[in-house]
């Protein structure tokens, strides 16, 4: 077990080909300007179902609130960028730290509140942070913030979103993150091995928002326009489904749908009147037949492979 | 049988024209109703020869309400659909969200209802070179109401309720309140709701106590239904202006004759109006959906109506001498107005202000920008 | 300058019987409001209470009430209260239908599996709807006397609807309170809630129990919808989103799953919102209403009426 | 009166039950005995309706059980105690007394039988007001039995009811047990507690990974070495 | 020297006094058995020893390393203060594997910082080899190492038992309090179960209190039974000794 064994080596130069064949494709307009934004969206949602996987999957807390951190995330990196001129990593760096702390802000009700009792809390904390912007007129209110500077290009997305899953798996495959999944499992039996359920509870917000923060950047600089009604209710739902489509608690659900869902979704531009009707169809036909999602750990067998800590031991 | 596929390929081609409206999500309302209005526009122009001599293609596609995905979805007209123009989208907000991919790829985007004055200008004050509206800014309607309310109808004491979700409200209430208060009218209160509310008593109660002779609400007629009505009936029985929001036969099923008695807006045209071209629009909308157009249809309508001016002179379907054909236009006759473009891609067109009398809103002046 | 202002207008208009008035006023208005959310939020609590399920689609099939009473009204002429109850029932039977075809299927799955079903439901109604309707506004004709009683011989007024709307809340509430805790009916949904194996060892059929809890939280959804569309008498395939979620807030604080708590939760809902609005905040209605029911639920973690049962251990 | 033929359950891909074959006669007392997993549990729930076996056959008087829900079987007269209590953790012990009597409409009889749970576990009537999930374990399986008795059943099925009970209470429900076999009703008795058991019984099944692997006589069992050695603690 | 001192602890809920006026000095290296009708208290006095309830009265201290009261105990400060638990109602982490339900109980044990679990630093590679050894050792102990990689909610409900007990010497207590280990074992299980409690203590120098309704395992390996009813101390001493005290063959174990 050791940090440079093969499969480590591998899994670095995929990281790597793959972002060097994907931005050539990029560079010279074979992947066009459709597709790439359509990449944007993907790689901004896994960034956004992985964090929130860390929170509800994982740590096994309720949250209808993640649009909120990906909210704030969002402007903050759209005032440093647009209105403070800063170069796009502070931005993100701003997005990021700024999101965890409102992370650590909704995290604190989770110390007292349960399972839907929380999830009504996370969607009252998210509706106060969208009607907050709709009255700030510094960020432009209900008319939004314009003109924000295009910087997310594929190497700033590829990365952050590399950096999101390498981050949360290895957080997840730590002794920290297994505290986390225990809370999740049982709370009393995790406090009595041990677990400070009250700092773990806050970290996984705080980690979680803190990714979702790094999303908002993302999307701020991409879409160069914010207004506060993108981040409301529905978009947390929306990221919610991701998680629950991918799989609870599998990272690799996660990224399996978000990519999934776009592609349904980019499907669906081409029949607009019934769009929604069928959407809801394929979420319902989903839940139905596999609704432990695409990746979840229904059986044995794929728990093996998600297996928190064998993964590594196994290769040792 | 062989054959069909090669043949296909050669009849004459169609002028493909992309629609990114708001047909679900929060906004569907206002995207659908713009989707009426020109569909019944493009059905009769392809009717009557069509553009070019080339049918008129429309590639409607839903952009949820959302911004992303209208970015997402003007950026899949321009280059997969590769449609000559893009319509949309409703609000400002998806307009906006959609421009950069319509100036990227070159192609027109020309929005009837996205009203903040920023849409087709940046921060910097410089035009962006593709975007086009055909509506009011909200600086003008605003503006306009201020001057009626003031001068016209002898008005001192004005209160706002604005819905803060709304640019456009909250758009068109900024610029009352200035022009307001320079002219030496007093604001006495400010209030705001939010889309969608339906209970408005509280914030009417606050207003009623403050004896206001004016209210100005900017919003839709959903909402300003709801408000005149419970406006009355607490008693509050003063002067309302608001904007082109108001113009639906919806406005008077909700709040009633009654309650609509001193309501003043602002819009396009009258659509009592007896100009022939008013008339026939009415009528032939009326065959089609069999119900009753508003603002939104009338705007839709025209929206296609232009382009297909714009077509005309560019000459040839390309998208590029189309924006050059759009931003000459001079005097393109609709029938909410005849209409200019400046050098902002802004139209110059007159406003209407009615007055809704028993019910009917009443053509009362005209003003020229 | 300001203030100066200020002060000379409340000098100028200084009139305690004004202000009383205005009180009175936003009280009653606090109140009508108030009934409206507790009104939906009864079917909703219910539902919760007994499959532990929230109930996406409650504000949906609200939606759906409202339509079957404007097509009633509307198109077939039917009287007010004709329409009331075959509202009601339609949507009994439509919950029941989702619930066989939507719900069951997923009832042995994780609890956030059963919540993604319901908003695929609740999607699907809302755009199923529009597809045939369209987005536009409809408008309910008058049914019910449009009067203004007047309060205690002041200006303050209410809206003879509104009495309608508080009756039937507070009816309801009593009557689904007996149902609940002195029916056989109700003990068995009792029953089924807190253990679905051994309710079937009671003897209690699941399926016939549960299908119970959605016919009459359908029900109640329905009347709330005919009730409240001829009260605002305009109606969209959207209008139960925000309703929905408020009413939803309602049961939370009052304790979800718990009958008398939805009423609770409503009236308080609805009060906050209006003397938010009343003392000038109207800008952030919305947000106080959401920090009240986080401070709320800090303090009490199960909701007003929410009894805190610690797990044994 | 009761009938298992070929009897195969699964629970997805795990064969809990395989081919298992068990009769009951009309009076008696059955026990069925076995290690951890062997499927003694996953036996009682098949038979009351909770799982529905993939073939095979259940016969109650002559009468095919399969097509049944569980409800409906509660009411043909086969009641049954699950394994670990599963009582209605936030209803008072007066309520889920009455529960057990749903199926039934005899208002005074309950009365009755209710007053007779009550002798037979008095610690109930102590805390007939607080809610069941605040028993303490022994008192939850007290609860769990008395609610059974309450459907008067004709066929009751035991779950381990001794698990966790003192030993003076384990003796007095084994005492209950006959007790209430004498009173006419059948019972099919799934324990750990191998010993009590056979000493209660007519007749015993011992079941290993989901098959029977030894039947007969209660009495004969006891003395077999090789029982002894895998279920009697030698 | 007595590690654990329990000075007239009471707890009440309500009405019902679950636990009162309990005084009782343990020493180490032994185990310890408390037997009691069903409702007795015992397993609201463990509660009371781990933090989960607070005392209404009196205080419990520990001297297991150094002082501590029950004033400052807290669930999860508990394995901290060298004292780890098993549950009545088995309260293992479902749906994660043996190995991981394992290794959870070294939580305490574990020293990398939030940016080693992150960035995987060298600590987090010793750390986690280290307790994945362990854990593999207490595994083979309990005989369980062929089903390591299995969900917890997989096994039977014995082994469910032993996962649970492994998992709390994982947090390597120096008190090991189990909540009727035996329930649901058939007396061959029993029996089992018995010699390997005995040799955990032995093994991992600990002391052990349980609660438990058998018999045989009580009499089998403890040194000292304390027997509660309605929440009171009615009788302690070894195993014989109680045995015949009238008042616990009254309260609890029968007459014949
Ligand atoms: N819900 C379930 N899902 C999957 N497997 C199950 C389920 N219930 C039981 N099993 C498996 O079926 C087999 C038989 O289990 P069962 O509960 O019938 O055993 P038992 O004899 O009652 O054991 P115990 O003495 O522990 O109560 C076991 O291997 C068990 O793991
Ligand atoms: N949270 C609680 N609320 C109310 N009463 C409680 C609570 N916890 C325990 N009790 C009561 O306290 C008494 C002691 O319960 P406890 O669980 O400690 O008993 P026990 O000795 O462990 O019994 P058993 O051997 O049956 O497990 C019981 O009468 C129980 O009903
Ligand atoms: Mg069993
Ligand atoms: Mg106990």
């Amino acid at each position: 077990m050791k940090l440079f064994n093969k499969k480590n080596i591998l899994s670095f130069l995929a990281v790597l080909i793959i972002y060097a064949i994907a931005g050539f494709f990029i560079n010279t307009g074979f992947i066009d300007s459709y597709i790439f934004l359509n990449i944007v969206l993907i790689g901004i949602n896994i960034i956004l179902a992985v964090s929130l996987n860390l929170i509800t999957g994982f740590t096994g807390q309720f949250s209808l609130g993640h649009a909120a951190f990906m909210s704030i995330g969002a402007y903050t990196a759209g005032i440093l960028t647009a209105k403070l001129d800063q170069p796009f990593w502070i931005g993100i760096a701003g997005a990021a730290l700024f999101a965890s702390f409102a992370g650590i802000i909704i995290g604190i009700p989770t110390l007292r509140l349960k399972g839907d009792y929380l999830a009504i809390a996370t969607l009252g904390f998210a509706e106060i942070v969208k009607i907050i912007g709709l009255n700030t007129e510094y960020i432009g209110g209900a008319t939004g913030l314009n003109d924000i500077p295009r910087y997310t290009t594929w190497t700033w997305l590829y990365f952050c979103v590399v950096a999101t899953v390498l981050f949360i798996s290895n957080f997840v495959k730590s002794y920290k993150g297994r505290a986390c999944i225990a809370i999740g499992e049982d709370e009393i039996a995790a406090e009595a091995m041990g677990v400070n359920t009250t700092y773990y509870k806050v970290l996984a917000f705080t980690l979680g928002a803190f990714f979702a923060g790094i999303a908002g950047a993302l999307y701020a600089n991409y879409f160069y326009f914010l207004k506060p009604d993108s981040f409301g209710f529905m978009k947390s739902i929306d990221i919610l489904v991701i998680v629950v489509f991918g799989g609870m608690g599998s990272i690799k659900g996660s990224i399996a749908g978000a990519i999934l869902l776009s592609v349904i979704s980019l499907f669906l531009q081409g029949i607009p009147e019934l769009r929604m009707v069928v959407y809801s169809l394929i979420l319902f036909l989903i839940m139905v037949y596999r609704p432990q999602g695409i990746m979840g750990k229904s059986d044995f067998k794929f728990f093996k492979k998600r297996g928190v800590v064998n993964v590594y031991h196994q290769s040792k | 049988a062989q054959s069909t596929s090669n043949v296909a390929s050669n009849v004459p081609e169609t002028i493909k024209v992309g629609l990114n409206y708001e047909l679900s999500g929060g906004v569907a309302t206002y995207g659908q109703s713009l989707t009426s209005g020109v569909e019944l526009a493009v059905e009769e122009i392809n009717k009557n020869g069509g553009v070019l001599g080339k049918q008129l293609e429309l590639v409607k596609v839903d952009n949820k309400s959302d911004n992303a995905e209208a970015a997402n979805v003007s950026s899949r007209l321009a280059t997969r659909d590769k449609v000559v123009a893009i319509l949309g989208a409703a609000t400002s907000g998806n307009t906006k969200a959609a421009s950069p991919a319509a100036n990227e790829n070159k192609v027109p985007l020309i929005s009837a209802s996205a009203t903040a004055d920023d849409v087709t200008v940046d921060s910097n004050g410089k035009v962006r070179e593709y975007v086009f509206k055909t509506c009011f800014s909200d600086s003008f309607q605003g503006v306009t109401m201020a001057n009626f309310a003031f001068n016209d109808l002898n008005l001192k004491n004005a209160a706002v309720l604005v819905d803060n979700t709304s640019d456009y409200s909250k758009g068109l209430a900024k610029n009352f309140k200035e022009t307001f208060t320079k002219l030496g009218g007093n604001v006495l209160t400010e209030e705001a709701y939010q889309a969608k509310d339906t209970d408005y008593k509280a914030v009417l109660t606050n207003m009623k106590a403050k004896n206001p002779d004016v209210l100005y609400v900017p919003g839709y007629y959903e909402e300003v239904g709801l408000i005149v009505k419970q406006a009355r009936e607490l008693g509050l029985n003063v002067t309302v202006l608001g904007g082109d929001g108001y113009d639906s036969p919806k406005l008077l099923e909700i709040a009633g004759a009654e309650a609509l008695n001193k309501v003043y807006y602002t819009n396009h045209y009258s659509s009592m109006d007896n100009a022939p071209d008013v008339v026939k629009f009415k009528e032939a909308f009326n065959a089609k959906y069999s119900k009753d157009a508003d603002a939104f249809n009338a705007l839709g309508y025209d929206l296609a109506y232009f382009l297909a001016d714009a077509l005309e002179r560019a000459g040839v379907a390309d998208s590029v001498k189309l924006k050059d054909a759009l931003a000459s236009t001079n005097g393109f006759k609709g029938i909410t107005g005849t209409l200019s473009v400046d050098e902002f891609h802004n139209p110059v067109k007159a406003v209407t202000i009615l007055q809704v009398v028993d019910g009917n809103p009443t053509f009362l002046k005209k003003l020229e920008p | 300058m300001h203030l100066g202002k200020l002060f000379l207008n409340a000098s100028l208009n200084f009139d305690w019987g004004d202000k009383m008035e205005q009180l009175i006023q936003q009280f009653v208005n606090g109140v009508s409001l108030g009934s409206i959310y507790a009104l939906i939020a009864l079917g909703y609590t219910m539902v919760y209470g007994i499959i532990k399920l929230i109930n996406f689609a409650h504000g949906d099939i609200y939606m759906i009430g409202a339509y079957i009473g404007f097509a009633l009204t509307t198109f077939l002429h039917v009287g007010f209260f004709p329409a009331l109850i075959i509202s009601m029932l339609l949507c009994a039977l439509l919950g029941v239908l989702i619930e066989k075809v939507a719900y069951k299927p997923v009832r042995n799955s994780t609890r956030i599996a059963a919540l993604i079903t319901a908003i695929s439901v609740s999607l699907f109604l809302e755009y199923g709807m529009m597809y045939f309707v369209k987005a536009e506004t409809r408008t309910f004709p008058e049914l019910l006397p449009n009067k203004q009683i007047s309060i205690l011989n002041t200006n303050a007024v209410l809206d003879i609807k509104n009495l309608y709307i508080i009756f039937v809340t507070i009816s309801l509430m009593l009557i689904l309170q007996y149902i609940i805790y002195k029916t056989k009916v109700g003990k068995s949904m009792r029953a089924v809630s807190l253990d679905r194996d051994a309710a079937q060892l009671m003897g209690i059929d699941m399926n016939k129990t549960i299908s119970y809890t959605f016919a009459i939280g359908s029900a109640l959804a329905g009347a709330a919808g005919v009730l409240v569309g001829t009260y605002y008498n305009s109606i969209n395939p959207l209008m139960g989103v925000v309703p929905g979620l408020k009413a939803f807030v309602a049961a939370v604080i009052g304790g979800i799953g718990i009958i008398p708590g939805a009423v609770l939760g409503g009236f308080f809902l609805g009060m906050t919102e209006t003397m938010v609005s009343a003392f000038g905040g109207s800008l952030y209605k919305d947000a106080v209403a959401f920090a009240v029911l986080i401070l709320v639920l800090l303090a009490k973690p199960n909701g007003l009426l929410g009894r805190n049962i610690k797990e044994k251990v | 009166m009761l009938e298992l033929q070929n009897l195969n359950v699964y629970y997805g891909a795990i064969h809990a039950l395989r081919n298992v074959n068990l009769k009951i006669n009309q009076g008696e007392i059955v026990t069925l005995i076995g290690a951890n997993g062997a499927g003694k549990t996953t036996t009682l729930r098949t038979i009351s309706g909770i799982e529905k076996a993939k073939t095979g056959k259940i016969l109650y008087n002559g009468q095919g059980l399969d097509s049944y829900s569980a409800s409906h079987i509660v009411k043909l007269g086969i009641s049954h105690v699950p394994e670990g209590r599963r009582v209605f953790s936030t209803m008072s012990v007066f309520e889920n007394l009455e529960m057990g009597a749903f199926t039934r409409n005899d208002k005074s009889q309950i009365k009755k039988d209710l007053e007779n749970v009550f002798s037979l576990f008095p610690r109930l009537l102590e805390r007939k007001d607080q809610y069941a999930g605040t028993l303490s374990g022994g008192e939850q399986q007290m609860l769990a039995i008395g609610r059974a008795l309450l459907s008067r059943p004709k066929l009751l099925l035991l779950d381990e009811p001794s698990m966790g009970l003192a030993p003076i209470i384990v003796k007095e429900i084994f005492a209950i047990i006959k007790d209430i076999n004498k009173n006419g009703t059948t019972i099919l008795l799934v324990e750990q507690n191998a010993n009590m058991a056979l000493q209660c019984a007519n007749r015993a099944y011992i079941i290993k990974n989901g098959e029977i692997d030894i039947e007969g006589d209660a009495k004969d069992l006891m003395n077999d070495e090789n029982v002894k050695n895998a279920y009697l603690g030698g | 020297m007595s590690i654990i001192k329990v000075n007239n602890l009471s707890k009440s809920f309500g009405g019902v006094k679950a636990v009162s006026h309990i005084n009782m000095a343990i020493d180490g290296g032994e185990i310890i058995g408390i037997i009691g009708p069903n409702g007795a208290g015992k397993t609201t006095f463990f509660n009371l020893l781990t933090g989960i309830y607070s005392p209404t009265s009196g205080e419990v201290i520990y001297n297991l390393d150094k002082e501590v009261s029950s004033k400052s105990f807290k669930p999860h400060k508990m394995t901290g203060y060298g004292v780890a638990r098993t549950f009545q109602n088995i309260r293992l982490f479902k749906n994660m594997s043996i190995i991981d339900n394992v290794l959870l109980g070294y939580h305490n044990n574990m020293s990398y910082g939030l940016l080693s679990s992150l960035f995987r630093l060298p600590s987090f590679y010793k750390n986690e080899t280290k307790a994945y050894d362990e854990a593999l050792k207490l595994l083979e102990i309990f005989n369980l190492l062929d089903k390591k990689d299995e969900l917890a909610s997989n096994l039977p409900y014995g082994e469910q038992r032993k996962v649970e007990i492994a998992r709390a010497l994982a947090a390597k207590p120096k008190l090991l309090l189990l909540d009727e280990p035996a329930a649901g074992m058939n007396p061959n299980e029993t029996k089992e179960l018995t010699t390997l409690i005995n040799w955990i203590k032995d093994e991992f120098k600990l002391t052990i209190i349980l609660i438990e309704h058998d018999m045989s395992l009580v009499m089998g390996i403890c040194s000292k039974v304390f027997v509660f009813d309605y929440g009171t101390l009615i009788a302690s001493g070894t195993p014989n000794e109680v045995q015949n005290n009238e008042q616990v063959i009254k309260a609890y174990l029968g007459g014949e």
